[in-house]
């Protein structure tokens, strides 16, 4: 079952004055369909300026897209900060990065976990304590935690009590945005194991972004992979990541050194990801693509089907 | 590490020295010896006590033979009194002219900044002067013009701290659980900036009693038979030969008020927000 | 050029902006004052006499035609008449204008001569016994009003040791203690401001990753550290010029010095208009091409403010 | 696997004499050797003694999560604490210690004989000099050069480093370039004084997965045409394994294991570096779950015994009473654990 939606998704900013100067605008997403099914997770992988953090806020409708629609549940989500809007965050919840900064420093762990059900109006009193002490240990904090401050809690700590406090309204949908990128190894690997487990036993739809290739792969059953505000190629996690089609995934895989082999299988990729505000003609890769044609430099390409789960956009895949 | 409070010396001083000066301004009627306009014609320019002058005049006489002490207590309850309600009229302001401008984006925001901008085109001083004098004045009306003192400057800060905990930060992740904008500034924006606003305040407070005094100093703050500590000074400079008690009286007591407000701000900064400047 | 203007531009129209909002909120605050020909003439001015006074000043006129002929004048450089001396308003304060100059700029040097030294030695002595006593003689010092200091100054230079003459603006000598008055609080100012400044530069990576490459102390403080510190003392000093022009009025107060100042604190107590506009509107000129040229400055001090069009590669 | 266990390169002649301090017996002379590293601040210590070497020529990888001192270590080594820190031991270079050197002495080692290159490239150069500039300073202190001979050899520099259009890049300010080519300037930089030994510290954490590639098999080439050491300090092991030869894990401010990078992913002995590796999602083959370490690493206070014993699940009550020291299990292999017996791997 479809939980999320996005159809040809766009989001532009205004960038530079509007009197002096020239007036541009960035097109951060660029027509991104992607979907997230009931009880699955979809990996949104990229570098930066792909556009991933952007297409999870569109998703959430913390941002208004320009173009395109977003469905959650099968219905367009309301505009942000309407009273229809508020109500709706019940059912999709975010997950983020710095999590010290997202934590009001001033509010203990108990309080900010029983936030979402105060301001949903969700249970009285009594059912909000034993439910932030179900959450508690649905993450794996103990009840003495609950009378902690953020500051007082290591990194990894404070993730589970994000995870605790999205958790508390119920939703159907997580967007994590790069939720274990700031967290060292040991640690990442407890909240991933966390997130795959909380999964399972709730049935959350994930929506999973991060630059990070190992974690995505691990945590997808599908993977979005963007550039420059675009979706190149999706697909199975195994089929995207084991057999790449599109080259910029192609030299993502090969830049992500093997335990043990390190680069053996390196594809040497020239350049970096340009900014956003100077897209390339025509396909946004090429001129990083070693074998791009004329056709690339002028005609931007389609994302092509492959097959029921399996899309990519590029030339060289659709007319070799 | 010491996990005790550390107080340092100068702030200890400094703490003191607010409270003596807060207490005369609560019991200035009962500890001044004398009314204030009450003019002592045999006793004129008489100097303080210890240096050649008598115990009725503890810190010397004026022109007119009033009670330099007398004068003094309740001119420090007048420039305190100015002082604190300005202060709060300041604050208050600022901060709500910052988060309104944080708010609503687009042309609210521009009017705003487009005010702030102008406030900090013409110092303060000289706009006061200007509406004083057009203005008349009335305690009150003294009051609520000093209020306006360094209003851009916390709406700036107010509007900073907004939006600092916007996109990214706890206001943002707040926002997104679907809280009222009203529950993002009342319960989380206004309680995570109150340290720093508070810190601004030490900052201010000491600069409204220099305006004051600055303006009063003039002829056009605190207007007879009301006295402040610029007024005093004011009167004394007339006679800074004759009797420089007159003037350095009121001096000291304004810089070391000022001194000391600056000091407490200064260990409030460290304890409260250490990222200010 | 051209790659200035985007950065330049919006500044200079913002700029523009607040000249406009000031013109107009000082013209209309001030004619909402109350009557000037009655406070002129005083209130036992006889009808005809007022009406006269009206008719001869234009205040007769609806506000908004008095507004418009004001600002048409403005642009013509006709900033209306004293009422009281009848004399060109702008003449007769541009006629001040040099004794100003010649006390703000020199205490301005003053200010940046000893407060950046200062500041800048206090933070590589960071917690010695010097950077304390220095941080604590700052505070002093700009808490200290002008007004007070002045007179402190006249108490001990000219009434006690006779060194310096108490007022007047005729010898050398009249200028050293105004100068000093107003000097002295902004030096301190920028002394506590170049010391945090220096003390954050310091504490930035590019400084460890100079020392990392072989530069000695000496040269990473001169040649990595102090650029960077100068950026924001900068932004500093054209705020800090709006505390020199208030500073000024009191100063010229007190010692007796015919400048601007003093010409605003009689005209206010005159009521008279056309001067307090001028003035105000030449404060708020000053001040709002004081920030302009500091944006300028910044732009070529901070190469990062330089281009707009960031990550062109 | 890189076939290049140590790159046969002949000793300098006339270089120091002093003995080689490693456990491991048979290996070559090392352009520095840190003894007994202790490092403090306010009291509290954050390296408990660290000993290591590094060879001429050989790439070494310092790895360990975040606050285990990793890059302390070399901050210490190179005197680039803050005043507030305390070193104590010995870090030589050709016999000379360097800790509590004379910062004259420390200016000419520093960008002249050990290099060192940094985390955020964009804020690791100055925002208001030219890169030009910037790479000519180090010309000038260590190689004397000036001019337009400065110029001409940090164009070289920066086309040693992969900078396309280099004579244009002199002129750029920082902001003009992006992340990877800030960091290749800052590689440029340290090889303006052509180091023995290049310390490379989280080189690629700021950057993108395409560009970290990219930097990493920059510096291997670097190191393998200059024939210089390299440090690399990361807290990912893959990419440290990808280039280094020899691979040390920190554990709260001490070293738990080192070997040569085959032998340590292919039987790691130290529970901890196999926590490590099994934390790693694997970029192929079967999702497996992955090693969730318990807890966190030790903040200020230690425990009595093992650092590690309060998280790992093999301890025993004797890991909890007695701190293991190093030992060598094979040719070039140390490990600090109780329970690894002798010759455990062979």
């Amino acid at each position: 079952m479809t939980l999320l939606q996005l159809e040809k998704v766009s989001r532009r900013y205004p960038i530079g004055n509007t009197v002096f100067g020239s007036r541009k605008s960035l097109t951060a997403v660029d027509q991104v369909s992607l979907e997230v099914k009931k009880g699955q997770t979809t990996g949104v992988v990229g570098e930066s300026g792909c556009g991933k953090s952007t297409t999870g806020r569109l998703a959430l409708g913390l941002e208004q897209a320009d173009s395109g629609h977003v469905l959650f549940e099968g219905k367009e989500l309301a505009a942000s900060g309407t009273r229809e809007w508020r109500l709706r965050r019940q059912r999709m919840q975010l997950v983020y990065q710095d999590t010290l900064a997202a934590l009001d420093r001033r509010m203990t762990v108990g309080d900010l976990i029983a936030e979402p059900l105060v301001i949903h109006e969700i249970g009285d009193r009594p059912s909000r304590r034993q439910r932030v002490l179900d959450l508690l240990q649905a993450v794996g904090l103990g009840e003495h935690h609950r009378a902690l401050y953020p500051h007082q809690l290591s990194g990894g700590q404070r993730q589970r009590v994000v995870l605790a406090r999205a958790l508390a309204p119920s939703p159907s949908l997580l967007v994590c945005d790069e939720p274990v990128s700031a967290l060292d190894v040991s640690v990442q690997a407890q909240i991933v194991n966390l997130l795959v487990d909380l999964q399972q036993d709730l049935g959350l739809g994930i929506l999973f972004i991060s630059h990070d290739l190992r974690v995505v792969r691990h945590v997808s059953d599908r993977i979005v992979v963007m550039y420059l505000g675009q979706v190149v190629e999706d697909g199975r996690a195994d089929a995207v990541i084991d057999q790449p089609l599109h080259p910029y995934t192609q030299a993502l895989v090969s830049a992500m050194p093997r335990l043990p082999g390190g680069f053996d299988h390196y594809l040497p990729l020239p350049g970096e990801p340009p900014s956003p505000t100077e897209r390339p003609s025509g396909c946004p890769f090429h001129p990083r693509c070693d074998r791009a044609k004329d056709i690339c430099r002028q005609t931007p390409p389609e994302l092509l089907t492959l097959g029921p789960e399996r899309r990519v956009a590029c030339h060289l895949v659709s007319n070799p | 590490m010491q996990k005790k409070l550390q107080i340092d010396l100068s702030t200890l001083l400094a703490s003191l020295w607010l409270c003596l000066m807060l207490l005369t301004a609560v019991t200035a009627p009962l500890i001044a010896p004398h009314d204030i306009t009450a003019m002592d014609l045999r006793h004129r320019l008489s100097p303080p006590f210890g240096f050649g002058g008598t115990v009725v005049h503890l810190f010397g006489s004026d022109d007119l033979g009033r009670d330099v002490a007398s004068r003094l207590y309740y001119s420090i309850r007048t420039s305190l009194l100015i002082a604190f309600g300005a202060t709060v009229i300041s604050v208050l302001v600022g901060t709500a002219i910052g988060f309104i401008a944080a708010y609503f984006k687009g042309i609210v925001e521009h009017f705003l900044l487009l005010l702030i901008d102008v406030q900090a085109s013409l110092p303060f001083l000289i706009v006061a002067l200007a509406m004083l004098a057009f203005f008349g004045n009335s305690l009150p009306l003294f009051v609520a013009l000093m209020g306006l003192y360094g209003w851009e400057r916390n709406a700036r800060l107010a509007r900073g701290l907004a939006l600092a905990a916007g996109s990214q930060g706890y206001a943002g992740a707040t926002r997104q659980l679907g809280a009222h904008p009203l529950r993002i500034y009342l319960r989380h924006i206004l309680p995570n900036s109150a340290a720093t606003l508070l810190v601004a305040a030490t900052v201010t407070f000491p600069e409204i009693i220099l305006v004051e005094s600055g303006l009063s100093f003039l002829g056009l703050g605190v207007q007879p038979p009301m006295t402040s500590l610029g007024v005093m000074v004011g009167t004394g400079r007339e006679y800074i030969t004759r009797a420089p008690w007159m003037l350095l009286a009121p001096s000291i007591v304004i810089v070391l008020t000022a001194v000391a407000v600056s000091v407490l701000g200064d260990y409030l900064r460290d304890k409260l927000d250490p990222t200010l400047t | 050029m051209t790659s200035l203007l985007p950065y330049i531009g919006p500044k200079l129209l913002r700029a523009a902006l607040s000249i406009i909002v000031v013109v107009t909120l000082t013209f209309f605050v001030l004619r909402a004052s109350g009557d000037p020909a009655l406070q002129i003439l005083g209130p036992g001015a006889r009808a005809p006499d007022l009406a006269a006074f009206r008719q001869q000043w234009g205040l007769d006129q609806p506000l908004y035609v008095q507004y418009l002929r004001y600002l048409w004048g403005a642009l013509q450089g006709d900033f209306g008449n004293s009422m009281l001396a009848g004399k060109p308003a702008a003449e007769l304060v541009l006629e001040r204008m040099p004794l100003t100059l010649a006390l703000m700029l020199p205490a301005l040097a003053l200010n940046v001569l000893i407060g950046i030294p200062v500041g800048a030695y206090a933070a590589m002595h960071r917690d010695s016994w010097i950077d304390r006593s220095v941080m604590m003689l700052t505070v002093l010092c700009f808490t200290v009003p002008s007004f007070v200091l002045g007179l402190l100054f006249i108490l001990i230079f000219s009434v006690t040791f006779g060194l310096f003459p108490s007022g007047g603006a005729d010898k050398w000598q009249s200028f050293v203690l105004p100068v000093l008055t107003l000097g002295t609080g902004g030096a301190a100012v920028i002394a506590r401001f170049t010391r945090s400044a220096m003390i954050e530069v310091l504490s930035q990576l590019y400084i460890v990753a100079a020392s990392a490459k072989g530069v000695t102390w000496r040269q990473v403080i001169y040649h990595h550290a102090f650029p960077n510190a100068i950026i924001p003392i900068l932004t500093l000093l054209g705020l800090m010029l709006g505390g020199q022009v208030a500073g000024a009025v009191l100063v010229e107060n007190v010692f007796g010095w015919p400048g601007i100042g003093q010409l605003l604190v009689i005209s206010v107590g005159n009521r008279d208009l056309a001067v307090v506009q001028v003035i105000l509107l030449l404060v708020a000129l000053t001040m709002t091409s004081a920030n302009l040229t500091m944006d300028l400055l910044y732009g070529v001090v901070d190469p990062r403010l330089r281009n707009a069009r960031q990550g062109s590669h | 696997m890189n076939p290049m266990l140590n790159t046969p390169n002949a000793n300098s002649a006339g270089a120091a004499l002093f003995a080689s301090q490693d456990v491991a017996g048979r290996r070559k002379r090392p352009v520095l050797t840190v003894n007994g590293l202790i490092v403090s601040f306010n009291g509290v210590a954050v390296l408990q003694g660290v000993d290591l070497a590094v060879d001429k020529g050989e790439a070494i990888g310092i790895v360990g999560e975040s606050g285990c001192g990793k890059s302390v270590t070399w901050r210490a080594v190179l005197g680039l604490l803050p005043k507030s820190a305390k070193v104590m031991g010995e870090a030589r270079l050709d016999g000379f210690n360097l800790v509590g050197a004379k910062s004259s002495v420390l200016d000419r080692v520093r960008g002249g004989r050990i290099a060192m290159i940094f985390q955020d490239p964009a804020s690791a150069l100055n925002p208001v000099h030219r890169i030009g500039a910037q790479i000519s300073e180090a010309l000038f202190l260590h190689r004397g050069l000036t001019g337009a001979a400065a110029r001409a050899a940090a164009r070289r520099l920066l086309d040693q480093v992969g900078i396309p259009d280099a004579q244009s890049r002199l002129n750029a300010y920082p902001h003009e370039l992006s992340g990877g080519q800030n960091q290749r300037v800052m590689i440029a930089i340290a090889l303006a004084g052509e180091p023995e030994l290049l310390v490379a510290d989280e080189p690629t954490t700021a950057l993108d997965a395409t560009v970290q590639a990219q930097i990493l098999l920059l510096l291997k080439d670097i190191q393998r045409d200059t024939g210089m050491g390299l440090v690399m300090i990361s807290h990912d092991l893959a990419a440290v394994a990808a280039v280094c030869d020899r691979v040390c894990v920190m554990y709260a401010g001490r070293l738990v294991e080192e070997a040569p990078t085959p032998t340590l992913l292919n039987t790691p002995q130290h529970p901890y570096t196999r926590d490590l590796i099994g934390a790693i999602p694997p970029s192929d083959g079967p999702r497996v779950r992955l090693t969730a370490i318990p807890g966190a690493p030790p903040h200020r206070v230690l425990p009595s015994g093992c650092a590690y014993a309060p998280r790992c699940r093999s301890a025993d009550g004797a890991c909890a009473m007695t701190r293991p020291d190093m030992r060598a299990i094979s040719a070039k292999h140390v490990v600090r654990c109780i329970r690894v017996a002798d010759g455990a791997c062979q």
